[in-house]
């Protein structure tokens, strides 16, 4: 029916399906060390190779090399090893109590622990991030309590936010964590307005904007990113491509050519690509673009490219759209194992401490979990009060509300 | 007759209309090769070709903006929004061009193309998985809104929609996806094979936009709801002991105000039910023009039974849905007015 | 006091807050060293500082959606939406952002923000420039949604509104801006200079918002309105020689309800106008709850007068309009029941 | 009371205000016929120069020079000569009968004549544009009846409208011209879908968008970006760069940095930018993108460089936020004396040929303006029916609607 040259609807795919064996051996990762470091004060449309290489520290045997490397102390690097062990076994509870029906819900970060958990590590207090629903480590990178984590997750007495929330939608102002919203990419552009606030007010504080691949297609990335280079405040924009959307490979928010950096030299930003599971490479891109920030320099567009290794969440089965092995052939490997190995390889960690790092973390998610379940959970145990969800909605309660809640009386 | 569930109707739908007619297009996120995250497009890419079914980019301002231009050029766009509480990225697109085209070029260019979104709560989704934005539609001048109670309806109604030469919002109760769910929901499940409504034909047929249907004949009051308040309105005339007649509106825009009026003229009292906050919502529309065109009928005041004011709280789900207690003592207390 | 416009009284209270405190900032198209166009923010860059009142890139949902964040930082945004009609784009970010942050973070984030737009008809601005978006607002938990009919009020309640810890859609009747227009568009055009309501006092002071204001007492009829239609019910109960008490609520939600259901328990009927379409409009809202909460007063049946169902059409706008003799004859036909 | 070091709000600001002479002496303007001419199956990350640069043919003294030169026929050439001259005579009645009180509102294209006028002789039959208010040139390179312009233009009684619309926002099916939007940037991304839809449908048929330049800053210009670059349908995304938006200069929308045709080079498509006042290059632009579209070679973004001469509309004064003489100041020039140069140049034309058609001209619109007040002006003379309203929302009146019809009998 079509003529050979006529027009024809493209529908990228992605290389590999169920029943297909995933093999990324064709897919070119640039060396560690390779790309270059650039002054803070670089002249963004300089940064193209920045936007479409990737900028790696640690090679495949542990050691760090380029220009980038070296900037976090033995203790940061051991902590930080320690806090992503922290999530992933946070997340794995999580998603197991999710199973027993204790919480409605759970998105785990599997994979990816390494680009909050260093990026925070940036960071200062008085800064703010404007999460995603997957950005958890930005509280574990800061050891936010794991019972309140939890008490949320299990919607109990003690939740936070009253019940008010989906699980994981946390919000917690003194650890630089926005309230997460359940609609894609909002928070991105409210943090650029934050920073610019923060520019407007002489204060010297930067914000982080996250976002997913998949959600860079929705409207207010483009307003992020047109607001942000119109006034250049003091901010950091974090698209965390881990190549999936729930069903949806990234090809279909980004097209079949180029990469999510590459947006913003289209608006005259500085755009850097980074190795997501390379916990140093991403601390080391984060503090050059806070650095950068605060200094007045301007904002900094950062891709991390990394993988979503597990379900979307617990209402997903990713095998239904892609090979089941996918993550394990994925090349830029595990973030854990890669930060493991140069730990050890530089003597400061050993297999042994490793195992008994595991087994204390795994005690003390247990016993945060148990604290938690003191509470309550979804389904069981005490619960916020039903009574709750018509307060705080304005400062003040107006008429018409406060007649409904007197209605509602009858039913509690 | 075969048994289905919503889903399998809506599924349906959607096969039989694509098969008739190659202009209509089904897209939206994660409806090509995965099938939905309800499954109501599940197969559909796999039997029509990737052109005919396939994955859009997370922008609902996309989706429903190509979509219209997909209509004017002449094709028969079904776009899924994957929750209706997404459905605000794309309401300028909606509301100022989808519902517009026909009238500000005079007829010149026509804008046929059906959005679907999952609606309601009751699946612990808090406020961005359980909002019900009927009467931000109904509000605007140029759209059509309805919303199916039953599999029977849904695939009907939704196949009326596909050949319906106007925009329509459909509105998919997604509590009902599964079964009749009546707002027990300390009960277990019930599922639509063997219910009645579950029973669905084969092939192509029609349930025209714009009529009611009257669920249970009555003469102590009128019940108007939709949606999955319909089985909760039942359950709770049945519970109450209450002689309700209970209408289905089913589509809000056109509105079946014949029915309407001729009930509550019959009954002398009116419950409204809906799941969306009361304050404009659309149970208000309803109240409005009943005590305007049947004022001297009325021997009570018409009662809206709603989702309280505030946003869909997660924990606090079942207090705050307008379940059978609620309906039924309000139904019970306007017949005792 | 002072004589001023409304546009002026406007400015002066973006100027008294402006100056009073710092943190208000003030931004959106052409308000920057423009003034905006409608003159609103003139001179505030100049006076203030570039940093304190700029222009922003045409995206209503990036305006709206910085300034979330802002507020949520710590300063009083106050942007304006350069007519109602291009709130939209944006329509996300208010009604399921700002209306929520204190919400869902429990208070531990905050949204104090204006959004100011002009809105309605009657300047031949067709179906883009003359929407009366107010329902769309009220029926969203989370915000506060005022507009005024009077310079005196226009400068209280932006004050107010500037110093509230929530967000508020501060609607400006633009037909309002520089006179009490009455709907008579085939007379001369009055001006607020010599109108007691043009009376301003200089400095600071607030108009709290959820109180309504009695603009003539009368016996015979509540007139529920708002905005232009204020003036317009003020012009068709003189012309009518009908003794209606007309109200104007100039704050839609929260809303007076006492001063309301006290006024129609009075006069026992009720007339209710307003700009925007019929369907789910903020009347119907309205309606609905005056039957609710004054059934066994009502003598007559609640009559809604408003803008008919369809786009706002440029040629006829004045038969879109519901002018004096609209709402005149709701008004004698309700006093004739 | 701000560290030097510490972040500040920039806040872009035009070169010259109000007072100011304004001078683009320092402006770089790429040499005519320096660009080269790429095949068209280039792959788009190699059209970086021609993002940034802008394509240009007519030399200042009228000779048509370099690899994108000659794809007209003289008469073509004549043809849009006459038409751009029309458009502007159209333009100048239609303010001046604003100012009469015949219709409330107007919308000129003074000075960008050439974009519109150039672009539509590359596109066929079958082919749809998705204008905004300022693109009329496509109408009147088809001569579209000015009449029946004018009969919209007055809301009278033969307005193909039926009253409905604002002046300028036409539609017209059979001249390939979508109805236009008073909103801003909507007609981007349907302009994608309709050529998506072309594509699904196996036609050959391309659509063309048009969008401002300040405009770009809306969500549906991404919309359009994503799309277009995802499926690749046959369309020609053209960024009307008139330097202004309403009293906002272009910094606002695009930063201080870059080009607005560098926003494609982000999304892997092919973009071009242009010499808007330059005929011959917008038409061999033009011509190039719409054989790549309809090849099924994808989608082209243009950036049309020129500059809005009048004001915004009959509503504005452009005098109170810039230098009165900033048009003559602009170094593109007018795009009607340079085709005109051009064509002395090339023995086509002369100054007595265009007087001649001036006054040809201007009979023409005259007498299409004295017919059109025949059928009414806004105010006076026959008009819209007025009980139409109700007509035409949808294909079938529904009974809620046909009672207020009913009711507003009485009014009429
Ligand atoms: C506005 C909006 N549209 C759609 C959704 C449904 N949804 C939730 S997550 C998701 C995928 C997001 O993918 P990505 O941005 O890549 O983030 P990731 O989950 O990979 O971290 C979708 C479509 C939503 N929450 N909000
Ligand atoms: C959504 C929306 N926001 C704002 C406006 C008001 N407005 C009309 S034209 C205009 C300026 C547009 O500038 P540009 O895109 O550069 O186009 P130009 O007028 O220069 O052709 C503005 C802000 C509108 N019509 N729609
Ligand atoms: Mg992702
Ligand atoms: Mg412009």
């Amino acid at each position: 029916m079509q003529d050979a040259t006529r027009p024809r609807l493209t529908i990228p795919e992605p290389a590999f399906r169920p029943g297909d064996t995933p093999d990324y051996s064709d897919v070119k990762i640039p060396k560690a060390g390779d790309v270059t470091l650039p002054p803070l004060d670089v002249e963004p449309r300089l940064l193209r190779n920045h936007a479409f290489s990737i900028i790696r520290i640690l090679r495949r045997d542990g050691e760090a090399v380029g220009p980038w490397a070296k900037l976090l102390t033995d203790e940061d690097l051991v902590a930080g090893l320690k806090q992503m062990m922290t999530l992933r076994k946070l997340d794995a509870r999580m998603i197991a109590a999710q199973r027993q029906g204790k919480t409605s819900f759970y998105v785990p970060q599997l994979g990816e622990e390494a680009v909050t958990i260093a990026f925070q590590r940036a960071l200062s207090d008085g800064d703010m991030n404007f999460p995603t629903y997957r950005n958890a480590g930005l509280l574990v990178a800061q050891d936010y309590p794991l019972e309140t984590m939890m008490n949320q997750i299990f919607s109990n007495e003690k939740d936070p936010l009253a019940g008010r929330q989906m699980p994981v939608l946390y919000s917690a102002k003194d650890y630089g964590f926005f309230t997460v919203s359940g609609n894609l990419g909002t928070q991105f552009v409210q943090a650029v307005g934050w920073a610019m606030a923060a520019a407007i007010d002489g204060s010297d504080a930067v914000a982080a904007g996250w976002i997913g691949d998949g959600s860079t297609a929705e409207s207010d990335f483009h307003s992020a990113m047109v607001f942000a280079s119109t006034y250049k405040p003091p901010v950091i924009l974090n698209i965390v491509n881990n190549q999936w959307a729930i069903s949806t490979f990234q090809g279909i928010a980004k097209g079949d050519s180029g990469t999510f950096a590459a947006r913003a030299l289209g608006f005259g930003m500085a755009a850097l690509r980074v190795d997501g599971n390379d916990f140093l490479a991403v601390h080391a891109v984060a503090k050059w673009a806070v650095r950068r920030a605060r200094e007045g320099l301007g904002p900094t567009v950062i891709e991390h490219v990394t993988y979503r290794a597990g379900g979307h969440s617990t209402s997903d089965n990713p095998e239904a759209y892609r090979p089941k092995a996918e993550s394990d052939a994925w090349p830029l490997g595990d973030p854990i194992e890669r930060l493991k190995l140069h730990l050890i390889g530089r003597g400061l960690w050993s297999e042994e401490r490793h195992a008994q790092a595991e087994a204390e973390i795994h005690d003390t998610v247990v016993a945060a979990q148990k604290a938690a379940e003191k509470n309550g959970t979804l389904h069981s145990g005490p619960s916020p009060r039903r009574r709750g969800i018509f307060d705080g909605l304005y400062a003040e309660i107006p008429l018409h509300l406060d007649r409904q809640r007197k209605a509602a009386e009858k039913w509690l | 007759m075969t048994e289905m569930s919503m889903v399998e109707a809506i599924r349906d739908a959607l096969d039989v209309m694509m098969t008739r007619d190659s202009r209509v297009i089904v897209y939206g996120e994660d409806v090509g090769y995965f099938g939905g995250v309800f499954r109501c497009t599940q197969g559909l890419q796999q039997k029509h070709g990737r052109t005919r079914c396939f994955d859009a980019p997370i922008s609902e301002s996309g989706i429903v903006g190509t979509a219209i231009g997909m209509a004017a050029y002449g094709l028969r766009p079904c776009v899924e929004i994957q929750f209706a509480d997404y459905m605000y990225p794309a309401y300028d697109q909606i509301t100022q061009e989808a519902s517009r085209i026909r009238y500000r070029s005079n007829g010149d260019f026509t804008c046929p193309l059906v959005i679907r979104m999952p609606t309601g709560g009751g699946i612990f989704g808090g406020e961005t998985h359980s909002q019900s934005p009927e009467a931000l539609f109904t509000h605007v001048s140029g759209l059509k809104t309805v919303l199916p109670s039953t599999p029977y309806d849904a695939k009907g109604m939704l196949i009326a929609a596909l050949e319906d030469p106007d925009p329509v919002i459909f509105l998919e109760p997604k509590r009902l996806y599964h079964g009749p769910f009546d707002g027990h929901h300390e009960r277990e499940v019930v599922s639509w094979k063997g219910h009645p409504l579950g029973e669905v034909p084969q092939g192509h047929y029609t349930v025209p936009l714009g009529k009611a249907a009257v669920r249970r004949e009555g003469e102590a009051l009128t019940v108007l709801c939709y949606g999955t308040m319909v089985h909760v309105a039942l359950a709770a005339a049945e519970e109450q002991q209450v002689d309700a007649e209970i209408i289905d509106l089913r589509s809000l825009l056109p509105l079946d105000l014949e029915t309407i009026e001729a009930s509550v003229r019959k009954t002398g009292r009116c419950v409204i039910a809906h799941e969306a906050t009361l304050t404009s919502g659309f149970g208000a529309e309803l109240a409005a023009r009943v005590q305007d065109t049947c004022f001297w009928h009325l021997e009570a005041p018409i009662r809206r039974v709603a989702g309280w004011d505030v946003p869909y709280p997660h924990a606090q789900e079942w207090f705050y849905f307008p379940g059978p207690k609620r309906i039924g003592r309000a139904m019970r207390e306007t017949v005792e007015v």
